[in-house]
């Protein structure tokens, strides 16, 4: 078929794939402002370090392996595209006239986030060397197969294992983003073990402004996550669009309110968690929903989500930056809930309607397409703990993991890097050496 | 010489500075503190773990003076510092061997 | 009329959208800057949580009672599109082929940022609870009414009050977001009363760098603010994006050498207020001047705007962060000046003209367009004082406003959010409670 | 030839020009947090003031004079378009339906950021006066004479003083922008002299995660800049964002590891560092090589300019924020890789190809291109290193630039400002006067 | 009355804290100080630019006493801050002339 | 014992550290303070406000020493601070009941 531009559509997308990149330097900032001053540059250096490992990683054999020819189901074929050689007849998104070029690089921002996410998990304490190799591994045989079976036409997508049911929903990585990245999480929390001081001594966040600039990233770039994830600028990226503005004021309403009404104050850590809680949730959901159904979304995660930073707590695993609280349980609702809210009235509300699927058992779809998410969910849950549990486990008795315990006291940014975040009275005296 | 040194509430600073100088004490050293005490702290709360925070935010004074000027210096801090509730601080006094102006080297007296 | 997709104005709107979507959280930042670290968070709250109570509304009732059938030249129907279920053929950008559900979010930004401006005249002192129920009723019984008065076929629009005169000039919101906000702004700082020590001790910005970087996040989501305002991406938005670069830049240095000639020193503090100065004062006039007059607009705002912020010292009333003398003056600036320079020169300007609106007072259009602007911008100063004074009132004799003077003392931060904003030596000792 | 417009063109340069001018703020939190606590407000005033001043004077006769009739090969006519009065009909964009207004305000933002850029080699001691002064006698006689020379038709351009060997290449503005203000710097350096301290006391920056902010800003804005320099929303453009982003990671990643070699840390200064460096050596290159290229020229800018930033202290040169180690070494390394790496596979690889350029060393091209951008990038050091020294010079004599060591010593910004930052407990007690 | 002040390490303040009001002591003083001793600093490079950084963080702890509880609080706040590890600091006490709540202004032994 | 404290201009922190360290003095320390006194303190303007500040930024430094190394710590710190304009500070010096070494427990002279 012959490649046809549209520059409208790629003038969209070139824009969205700048918006998702904007996201882990977000991240960065989310994540670095509710460390201790002492690893704030470690927190970031992991996000930062992840774009230049995963994006390189992509334009070599990443995009190829996750979008060429299909093997078993599993993943593409490495050698179709290596190096980005695709012939716009080609692009993934030639159907809408836009760019291989473009198409590549709008997915490699996926990958590159959804490595990054995972990072919070194991704040304050991990090895920088083990943390690149791990995200070179990890987003190598984790992320890339997971995005091959849910969007390259293998095992979660339409004519995968749910194939006798209904088409799974995700419309922009719910399960290929979120729940992998919080399973992940999980897996590498109870790897490295606890912090020293975990649930005894109060461990803060070193700096909450920081953390809200991360959270006002994340939801800009997440329009270009949620909406870019149509491929085209029309009427749906639009409904995209509108679901990611309200369900996640509303999930941040949620979250303040559940704060409120349990610890009596309304914090702005909970007003920065409820919006990254509602983004999480709404993602799979971004165009396959109402108006209705987004509020609805965005209010369920943001009191379950609130609820669930808990938990590590109470099973004793130091998930330091909620990964699990947050993404996996954000991540689950959004794709379960999907199958009570789905619906077709596209003509109303610009909503989407993969091929296929069902409507959600509130409109009138029955129980079929919550249960395709449901299975979709479990599967992608058990694949990414289980094969992230065996790389981490491989890395420990490697290189090992943890920091030793006087780096972590005395702060992991002077020890790793060489450098502390801000300056201070605490100051070199005189230049030692210049290496030039 | 003395050493009149104050644990004062931040915002009391200003007016213990302009009691001084009325008082005709040209100079302070001055720095910040936490206090423990009789004053509650408040509580934080980050994603559902709460913290009482028991140290309170304070301001210490220090005021070189000559021995006579050491117990009417004492007056003016405490009367300009004193909001007669509970974590208005202290004021202690210390006798030293000798004060140096580093500028001079003038010793005693003539230092302050 | 049948809806026909332009995909490019439509990935321009969704990119204008979520520009302007950015600027709430810049807003937060110019804002929590300029206060004192002791309240920086509650600062910040009352942007954020705009975004969440002002989305909300939009997307159930308020897009409706702007756009729906005028009722009365006040307000649209709320029914017509209860909900955001709109057919693209109703698209209020049909005509340049944007979906509604585009349409539709680009004008929820307008309506949250304008609620989180008014918040910095009642910096460090009021409720939470208070100010979530104001913005509810605020969006909903002012701005909506102003939006429809001017951009719904209103009182304020083309047929209406100055029908005889000529057609009002608003581009992208001097009456509807800056005089509206600046108004109300003064009703509750009037209301709220002073701050202990307004006037007297000093009470300085505590991070100057977050005010700057504020600035930069408003500027650059302005550009979404004036040229999105075009509804399309063509010559007229190009124009409405160079004079939101020169007007702003001009406003910046003059407000600049107003501060060196009066005190001696050219301030960051008044670099960011120029900045924003030029901003309001171009809105308005966005597309409807040329080169030389947005230079003069800007000019103009920079010098009174540096002047006007004194004012609330001399009038003694605390509007905390200056939105009257940044706002509301800027805004007029901005609405009056467009009598004296808008101007028909499309074509070597790229201008934009409204059927019927004439040609200011320096380009031969004589005093009509003057007196038009005149009329629209007291008509909405007056509406959005009273009916904001009174809603304020209302919740000062119900709710109550202010917090206590010991909260005020000691910060708003950690006694209404339970948090401060950095790390300190002050800290918990040990976890007291964890409530999972 | 008529105007015909092109939506979606348009929207992506309108949105690329909202992208470059983010970048000068960025370079103001790049910049502002590598200096002291004491400087950062006149480190980010010299950014922000540049917005003012370069902004003005380009939509004036800037821009005339850059694109107007060519006069000797040197500049543009300044009359052709004063106050940009275009017609779109001679849009510098017309051929790909963007208008004359749009063209203008792209344009515009490298004037500013190129000005903006050599502030870096002055911090902490340059008088505010003279660097306004200085930023519109620049833009004036060096940057708008070097972009005329290179892309309006001049003597860098296709029919200049190469035209016997190949047709330069420059696609985004290495030798305008990044080589010009790294010799800028250099040349300013060179007359301001050293700091007190400089080389022996340790001046370490004083807010880490604001150069990561500043850092994350240019890397988000560098897509317009790079990705817009293709007037275009297409195949070429997503090679120059694919570009934009792996020679960027990459740099990051070798500029780590040389530091983790040479000084056995691997630092986030040195990402951010690294970040920059990329960007700047993939500018001229972005759409000319293919993913192989970008790698290369990525690795080669990480090690290199890594290791030149130490040169100054070698030299005795007090370039404070290295514009030289970085933008002048990393313009110089693109531009001169282009002669190894350029290509012409446009249909694997979406790359652009100049008319009457030649392939790279490495891809069969032969020695003529690499030559051609050796002359070029010499001719561009030595022009803008000559002229800004005159200009420099001249304004030692009559304004002066330096300030006192007192103020150097003290802090800057309150001596100069009358501000300082941060909030601390040296704070004024009582307001002395109000000037209203 | 006595001024037992102590330099300690920052992460056994809480420890430090408990253990005197274990003993029976109400209220102290608490001030970020930094350390140069024998304990070693670390380093850092920007740039390439290579600094030691020889002051380490520390906590000073002051705790007003009347004369015959001072040895005791010496020790407990000892006791409570070692670590046996290099940079544990120092504690020590001075004699004071006069205390006074600014509160009450009451003197001596009724101001502790 | 003797203690032996500096309030000075910051940036001559180093050269005071050098000093000490010819003298044989192997600890000290540090912290932030603000000094108000003969030396001007600077003005501040925000949107038309202005403020002078008094204060100046200093540090405190402080040394302890055995009695008879007293006299020659005071005297290398003074000259190591001094620069011969106002504001170089002040330098006095206090008795000591008992110095405590956190570490071992050490008494006395041996603490230091
Ligand atoms: N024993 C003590 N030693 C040192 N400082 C003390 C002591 N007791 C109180 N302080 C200081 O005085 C401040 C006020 O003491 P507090 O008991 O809260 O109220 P009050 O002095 O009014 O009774 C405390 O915050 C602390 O800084
Ligand atoms: N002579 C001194 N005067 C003042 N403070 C000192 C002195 N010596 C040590 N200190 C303080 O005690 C801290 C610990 O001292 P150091 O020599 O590092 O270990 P230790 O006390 O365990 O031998 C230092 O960081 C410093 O704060
Ligand atoms: N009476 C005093 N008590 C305590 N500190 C003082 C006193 N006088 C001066 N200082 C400290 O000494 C510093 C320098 O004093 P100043 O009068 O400014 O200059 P100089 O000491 O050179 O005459 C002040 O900033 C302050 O920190």
């Amino acid at each position: 078929m012959e490649f046809e531009l549209d520059s409208g559509n790629t003038a969209w997308m070139i824009m969205a794939s700048s918006l998702v990149l904007l996201m882990t330097p977000g991240l960065a900032f989310f994540y670095g402002g509710m460390v201790r001053g002492k690893s704030v540059l470690n927190m970031m250096m992991m996000s930062f370090s992840a774009i230049g490992v995963a994006g390189l990683i992509w334009v070599l054999y990443g995009y190829s392996m996750t979008f060429g020819t299909d093997i078993g189901g599993i993943i593409g074929n490495p050698a179709d595209y290596f190096g980005l050689a695709i012939p716009d007849s080609e692009s993934l998104m030639a159907a809408v006239g836009v760019p291989a070029t473009v198409a590549a690089g709008f997915q490699a921002t996926f990958a590159i986030i959804t490595v990054a996410l995972i990072s919070g998990a194991i704040a304050d304490r991990a090895k920088f060397g083990t943390w690149l190799v791990f995200a070179a591994i990890w987003v190598t045989i984790v992320y890339i197969p997971m995005a091959h079976m849910v969007w390259g036409g293998g095992l979660l997508g339409a004519d995968g294992i749910t194939s006798a049911l209904s088409v799974p929903i995700d419309f922009a990585g719910g399960t290929v983003v979120h729940i992998n990245a919080g399973a992940a999480g999980l897996a590498l929390a109870l790897l490295l073990g606890r912090r020293k001081g975990f649930g005894r001594e109060p461990i803060r966040p070193h700096n909450l402004p920081f953390v809200m600039l991360g959270a006002a990233l994340l939801w800009f770039g997440w329009f270009g996550f949620n909406a870019g994830s149509e491929f085209a600028a029309d009427g749906t990226a639009g409904r995209a669009w509108i679901n990611t503005l309200v369900a996640t004021g509303v999930a941040m309403l949620a979250w303040l309110a559940t704060e409120k009404f349990r610890d009596g104050h309304a914090t702005s850590l909970g007003a920065a968690s409820g919006v990254v809680a509602g983004l999480v949730a709404i993602t799979p959901a971004a165009a396959a929903v109402d108006t209705y159904g987004s509020i609805a979304i965005g209010a369920v995660a943001g009191v379950l989500c609130a609820l669930a930073v808990g938990l590590k707590y109470r099973f004793g695993y130091d998930d330091s930056l909620d990964v699990v609280g947050v993404h996996l349980v954000g991540g689950l609702v959004g794709t379960v809930l999907i199958g009570f809210f789905a619906t077709d009235n596209a003509e109303q509300f610009g909503v989407w309607y993969p091929e296929g699927a069902l409507n959600g058992l509130f409109y009138g779809g029955g129980f079929t397409q919550l249960l395709t998410q449901i299975i979709v969910a479990v599967v992608a849950v058990v694949f990414s703990f289980v094969v992230t549990y065996l790389i981490g486990l491989a890395l420990k008795v490697t290189m090992g993991w943890r920091v030793s315990e006087d780096v972590e006291v005395g702060g992991i940014d002077s020890a790793v890097h060489g450098e502390t975040a801000y300056e201070s009275i605490q100051q070199g005296s005189v230049i030692k050496e210049i290496r030039a | 010489m003395k050493l009149v040194t104050g644990v004062i509430q931040p915002h009391r600073l200003d007016d213990v500075k302009s009691a001084l100088e009325a008082a005709g004490i040209r100079g302070m050293t001055v720095s910040e503190a936490s206090g423990y005490g009789r004053q509650k702290g408040h509580t934080e709360v980050y994603r559902g773990a709460e913290y009482t925070v028991d140290l309170v935010p304070k301001v210490r004074v220090e005021v070189l003076v000559a021995d006579e000027d050491a117990p009417t210096v004492v007056d003016v801090v405490v009367k300009a510092a004193q909001t007669g509730r509970i974590g208005d601080g202290k004021v202690w006094t210390t006798s030293l061997d000798d004060v140096v102006r580093v500028r001079t080297g003038e010793h005693g007296d003539a230092a302050l």
